[in-house]
């Protein structure tokens, strides 16, 4: 061993450093978000709690056909009415369901809707409960009004009037 | 702007990614290099040649394939990228196809080789030319249900001891077998579909 | 009559009572103190939600112990699982009735005239606590825990061992008290003349206490906890004081052996006179949080020394060292006049 | 006189299950060691803890859905999981992706490569015993995983990428925060290193430990860092470039032990390459499209093909067989932590229990992408 060497494994600067590097963090800026009390606000396009609007959707049915897991739930009749003095017809839902609990918030239903009747950029991110079967299932009443879900301050569930943060999919097309 | 300006200028050349996809064709590869080079070194070994999106696949038969593998290996190619297997169920010249993709380091060139077995045929085990093998062969073992000979270690790794069936056979149930394993079924029925209301549809 | 009850029983009694409540207490917040320090070396807050600023924090992880279900594994030697803990609190308690906060005789409990070979003897028990609590825990985790420690501390008891000596040397007593005053009478510490002496110290010190990076035994990433794996509720609450109260011993020494104790710097230089107004047992304690927050320090910047690393720094380095150093401080001391 | 010994000293073998439920295992692996004292007899490997199926689960779901479900296997790395799916995906139909779309995958997959080796070095360093530079290094990875969030929403499981392009433009002011944290990383890099890179106690446990030479690297099949640890300099985006790598500089760091100390080396200046990778398509991103003009339903032809891309842990492949369905007939994942974790008892043999711990985190192991 050299005498450099000798001295260096004496003299333990590699350490130091380190014990100054540590120190110097020691007076720096905290990272820590004091949770309950604050937040961080989602990006726009944060993908949370599920909007859905009743008057947009027009039953396409394409956000069941493109969930991955299978999570949506749809069924519907037809019912007859007059418009202009011409029969029509039109699909009305019975039953628009959403497993939450199951949800990866992969936002390719929101992608398929073409009116934009659901998104996911709600901000919206508190919907833990204790039991998950019944709490995270919703069905289209409970997913207007998020019951049981905290909206994010300033957001306003479907129902209220509450719009998504952000268009995020689904391309501007006309209804088919 | 007028019609006169509107016909001198060509509409701009559409870009590659605004027109429809072409795919690609495939094309038989008897006489690629990758293909001569082999058919070379183990004459009558290609039983087919394939060229698809750029890449060459060889099928061989099963009794010439540890000669074609260890010429391969010979011919520069240490590196067994990926070791797996295909279910054609109904296929009547076997129903799997044992796929090797290997790459040489020299060229850059990959070869894919393939070769068809029957249920229940053994598959020689390339342990010995390429130790990396081992994990692979056991997770084809395991999903499909290929035996290995001269494998040292031939065991399931993926599910578990005793478990019954390989999962990625197409005659495997997507949805799962009951290995008796549901803890809550009264709570968590099985299937895992939406708990459905009573008296729901 | 009544007097002599006072002086002989009484008044030790209250000193013991107050020392101990004050040990315990100290060593809870000490992790408390640690975990405020780590985190904020690692910019985030620490616990700050019990009480005011997390005042209570200490207090609250007690209570929460207390009330912990105690387990027992099944497998385990039962009695000697029981053991293990106790043997473990007792000697790191029972270490602090020689070492001396102050001058005044009420600052100690007692001044044995062996103080430091005590301390020697006493704290070396406690290994026993944890071979005993890995073995008994049945897991294979917990008893490489303790043969780990076994190992580590018996072999950084040598080392250590010499550089007490080094000290005995330059104060010519085994009494801590007498230490701090033959360190007063040569008007300065004696980390002057025996720094390689503390440094060896300091770092079996770190070792024995089984702290980063020498905290094998408990090494979270390879051993899960070490010794104190199957240890739940009050049984590893003491362990974890334990622990704690180490740290102050060790660190109490050092202070007593090697930075003058209850001494302002530099006791005889009158310039610096002013600096009495601190009171001596302030003196004490501040350089006793110094060693403390060293300890913290090393803790959240070191990663951790292999096993045979470990063995072999005591072995190789460590004890060479002391032993030349030692030889070279008793020739000075030996010379005409050499006298410190 | 070795002889003597064993009967002079050596005691009994020990079993020790280390695992699924161990702090160090990066999740549900078990190890099986036999050890003598401490040292390591012998290691064996226990996977499938976590086995979900995904493989079989793709065979069920059309191309757009399978790619939710790569996130989740590397789920550490679901950028660089989502390119190579759908890179196999655009190979199979002959999809040309739009320059822009090209360079947004790219900024988008080397972010996630620097986050990945974030968490590898962080959680390498924990298992070595040094807790602080985990906290350090995550700060800057909540950095990344806002950049994520902002761009597609999610921060873990991105699902950002699609068949013939990505979802979505940047947002406003993207670029330009995107910037402002690649020049303020390598600072941050700087600092990390002075904790660990020259430590001794960090060399004493990494220096030749774990040690493979290229030759048996390469029979082993190992890819990614602990290849490259072991001097050979080979990396998919250079061999096989896909996206727009083959306009972008970089080099491809090595080592020359192949030693835990050079791979961790590799990976600390892989960050360096992949901020500079960032800086230039930042430079470069060009305007336009995001998408390719794609068929509304994938349905690609007849046909198979395999495509990797360099991943964080190594060379992460698609090998997609298409029997012309709406669905996928068989999707082979090639991953890389699989093949590397395969070297584990090979890299532990003879070492002491310590190290099993410091060779776990230098492959940097994600059983999601292990089992599946």
């Amino acid at each position: 061993m050299s005498f450099w060497g000798l001295l260096a494994s004496v003299i333990p600067v590699d350490l130091l450093t380190g014990l100054k590097t540590t120190g110097k963090y020691l007076f720096s800026r905290k990272a820590t978000v004091q949770y309950p009390e604050e937040r961080k606000e989602p990006a726009d396009r944060f993908r949370g709690m599920f909007g859905y609007s009743l008057e947009r959707c027009n039953v396409c049915r394409g956000c069941e056909k493109a969930c991955p897991i299978g999570i949506i739930h749809i069924e519907s009749h037809w019912e007859e009415y007059e418009q202009d003095g011409k029969k029509r017809k039109k699909q009305v839902i019975d039953r628009y369901d959403i497993d939450v609990k199951r949800c990866m918030f992969c936002n390719l239903c929101a992608e398929a809707c073409p009116t934009e009747a659901v998104w996911l950029t709600t901000k919206t991110y508190e919907a833990a409960a204790y039991e998950r079967n019944h709490a995270l299932y919703f069905n289209k009443e409970k997913l207007m009004h998020w019951e049981g879900v905290k909206a994010f301050p300033g957001m306003k569930p479907p129902a209220e009037g509450g719009l998504p943060a952000f268009r995020l999919g689904g391309e501007e097309e006309e209804d088919h | 702007m007028s019609e006169e300006n509107k016909v001198q200028q060509p509409a701009p050349p559409k870009m590659p990614w605004e027109e429809k996809p072409v795919p690609p064709q495939p094309q038989d590869a008897g006489e690629h290099p990758l293909v001569r080079e082999l058919e070379a070194a183990v004459p009558g070994a290609v039983v087919e040649a394939l060229e698809f999106a750029g890449q060459v696949s060889v099928v061989v038969a099963l009794d010439g394939l540890m000669a074609v593998l260890s010429a391969l290996k010979g011919m520069g190619y240490r590196f067994l990228v990926d070791l797996t297997a295909v279910d054609w169920k109904d296929r009547p010249e076997g129903r799997f196809d044992v796929v090797y993709w290997l790459h040489r380091h020299g060229d850059s060139a990959r070869l894919r080789v393939k070769v068809r077995v029957a249920d229940g045929v053994e598959v020689p085990s390339a342990v010995e030319l390429w130790p990396t093998a081992n994990w692979m062969e056991r997770e084809v073992f395991d999903m499909f249900g290929i035996y290995f000979a001269n494998h040292p270690n031939l065991e399931r790794i993926l599910t578990w001891e005793g478990f019954s069936g390989h999962p990625l056979r197409k005659d495997f149930p997507i949805e799962g077998i009951d290995t008796g394993a549901a803890v809550y079924p009264d709570i968590y029925p099985p299937g895992g579909g939406p708990v459905k209301p009573k008296g729901g549809a | 009559m009544n007097e002599l009850l006072w002086t002989y029983v009484g008044w030790p009694l209250l000193k013991i009572l107050v020392i101990l409540l004050a040990l315990v207490l100290l060593a809870a917040y000490l992790s408390w103190f640690e975990r405020k320090l780590l985190a904020y070396m690692q910019i985030r807050l620490g616990p700050n939600r019990v009480g005011p600023k997390g005042w209570l924090q200490p207090i609250a992880d007690a209570l929460k112990l207390f009330v912990k279900e105690d387990l027992t594994p099944g497998f385990a030697e039962k009695f000697v699982f029981l053991l293990g803990p106790v043997l473990i609190i007792v000697p790191a308690l029972v270490v602090f009735s020689v070492i001396p906060f102050g001058p005044s005789p009420h600052l100690f409990i007692t001044d044995v005239n062996i103080g430091v070979l005590f301390i020697l003897a006493v704290s070396s028990i406690g290994v026993y606590g944890i071979i005993l609590g890995g073995w008994a825990s049945n897991n294979k985790f917990s008893l490489m825990g303790g043969l780990r420690s076994a190992a580590q501390m018996i072999s950084y008891e040598v080392p250590m061992g010499f550089s007490v000596v080094t000290v005995l040397i330059l104060a010519k007593s085994l009494s801590l008290v007498r230490i701090v005053e033959a360190q007063k009478q040569a008007g300065l510490w004696f980390v002057f003349p025996g720094f390689v002496a503390f440094l060896v110290y300091f770092i079996c010190g770190v070792a024995e206490t089984n702290r980063n990076p020498f905290d094998l035994p408990e090494a979270e990433s390879e051993l899960v906890a070490g010794y104190h794996t199957e240890y739940s509720g009050m049984k590893f609450a003491f362990y974890f004081l334990a622990e704690y109260a180490n740290m102050v011993v060790v660190s109490s020494l050092a202070t007593v052996m090697f930075f003058g104790g209850w001494l302002r710097p530099f006791p005889n230089v009158s310039a610096l006179a002013f600096l009495d107004v601190i009171p001596p047992l302030v003196w004490f304690l501040l350089k006793v949080a110094f060693f403390l927050f060293l300890y913290i320090w090393f803790r959240g910047t070191f990663p951790r020394y292999r096993f045979d690393q470990l063995m072999g720094i005591g072995w190789k380095v460590l004890l060479p060292v002391s032993l030349v150093n030692l030889l070279v401080v008793a020739y000075f001391v030996s010379l005409p006049g050499g006298q410190v | 006189m070795a002889d003597l010994q064993a009967t002079l000293l050596g005691g009994e073998e020990m079993e020790v299950s280390f695992g699924p439920q161990h702090p160090a295992t990066h999740g549900v692996l078990r190890l099986l060691l036999k050890v003598d004292g401490e040292k390591i007899v012998d290691a064996k490997p226990i996977i499938g803890y976590l086995h979900r199926g995904t493989e079989k689960l793709f065979e069920r779901e059309t191309y757009p859905q399978c790619i939710p479900h790569t996130d989740r296997m590397d789920y550490t790395a679901a950028a660089t999981n989502n390119q190579g799916f759908v890179g196999a995906v655009e190979k199979l139909m002959g999809i040309t992706i739009p320059p822009r779309a090209a360079y947004i995958r790219m900024i988008l997959a080397e972010l996630q490569r620097i986050a990945s080796h974030i968490i590898w070095l962080a959680t390498h360093a924990l298992d070595i015993g040094a807790v602080t530079p985990f906290f350090y290094t995550f700060e800057e990875r909540e950095k990344i995983l806002d950049l994520f969030e902002e761009y597609c929403g999610a921060r873990l499981t991105l699902n950002t990428m699609r068949i013939g392009g990505v979802p979505w433009d940047l947002p406003e002011g993207w670029t330009h925060r995107c910037r402002r944290f690649v020049d303020e990383l390598p600072k941050k890099i700087e600092d990390w290193e002075r904790l660990l890179t020259n430590n001794r106690i960090w060399k004493a446990r990494t220096v030749g430990v774990g040690v493979i030479d290229a030759e048996k690297a390469i029979a082993w099949g190992l890819t990614g860092p602990p290849l490259r640890g072991s001097g050979v300099a080979w990396d998919i985006r250079k061999v096989f470039p896909y996206d727009h790598y083959n306009e972008v500089e970089f080099h491809i760091p090595t080592g020359k032990n192949g030693d835990t100390y050079d791979r961790y080396l590799v990976r600390m200046e892989e960050m360096r390459q992949s901020v500079r990778i960032i800086r230039q398509c930042l430079d470069r991103l060009p305007d336009g499209p995001v998408m390719a003009w794609v068929p509304k339903v994938i349905r690609p032809p007849k046909g198979e093909v395999y495509f990797s891309v360099e991943g964080p842990k190594g060379e992460l492949g698609y090998y997609i067989v298409s029997d012309g369905n709406v669905t996928p007939y068989r999707v082979r994942v090639r991953p890389p932590c699989f093949v590397n974790l395969q070297a584990l008892p090979e890299l532990v043999k003879g070492h002491l229990v310590a190290d099993v711990v410091a060779v776990i985190g230098t492959l940097d192991i994600v059983l999601g992408e292990i089992d599946r």
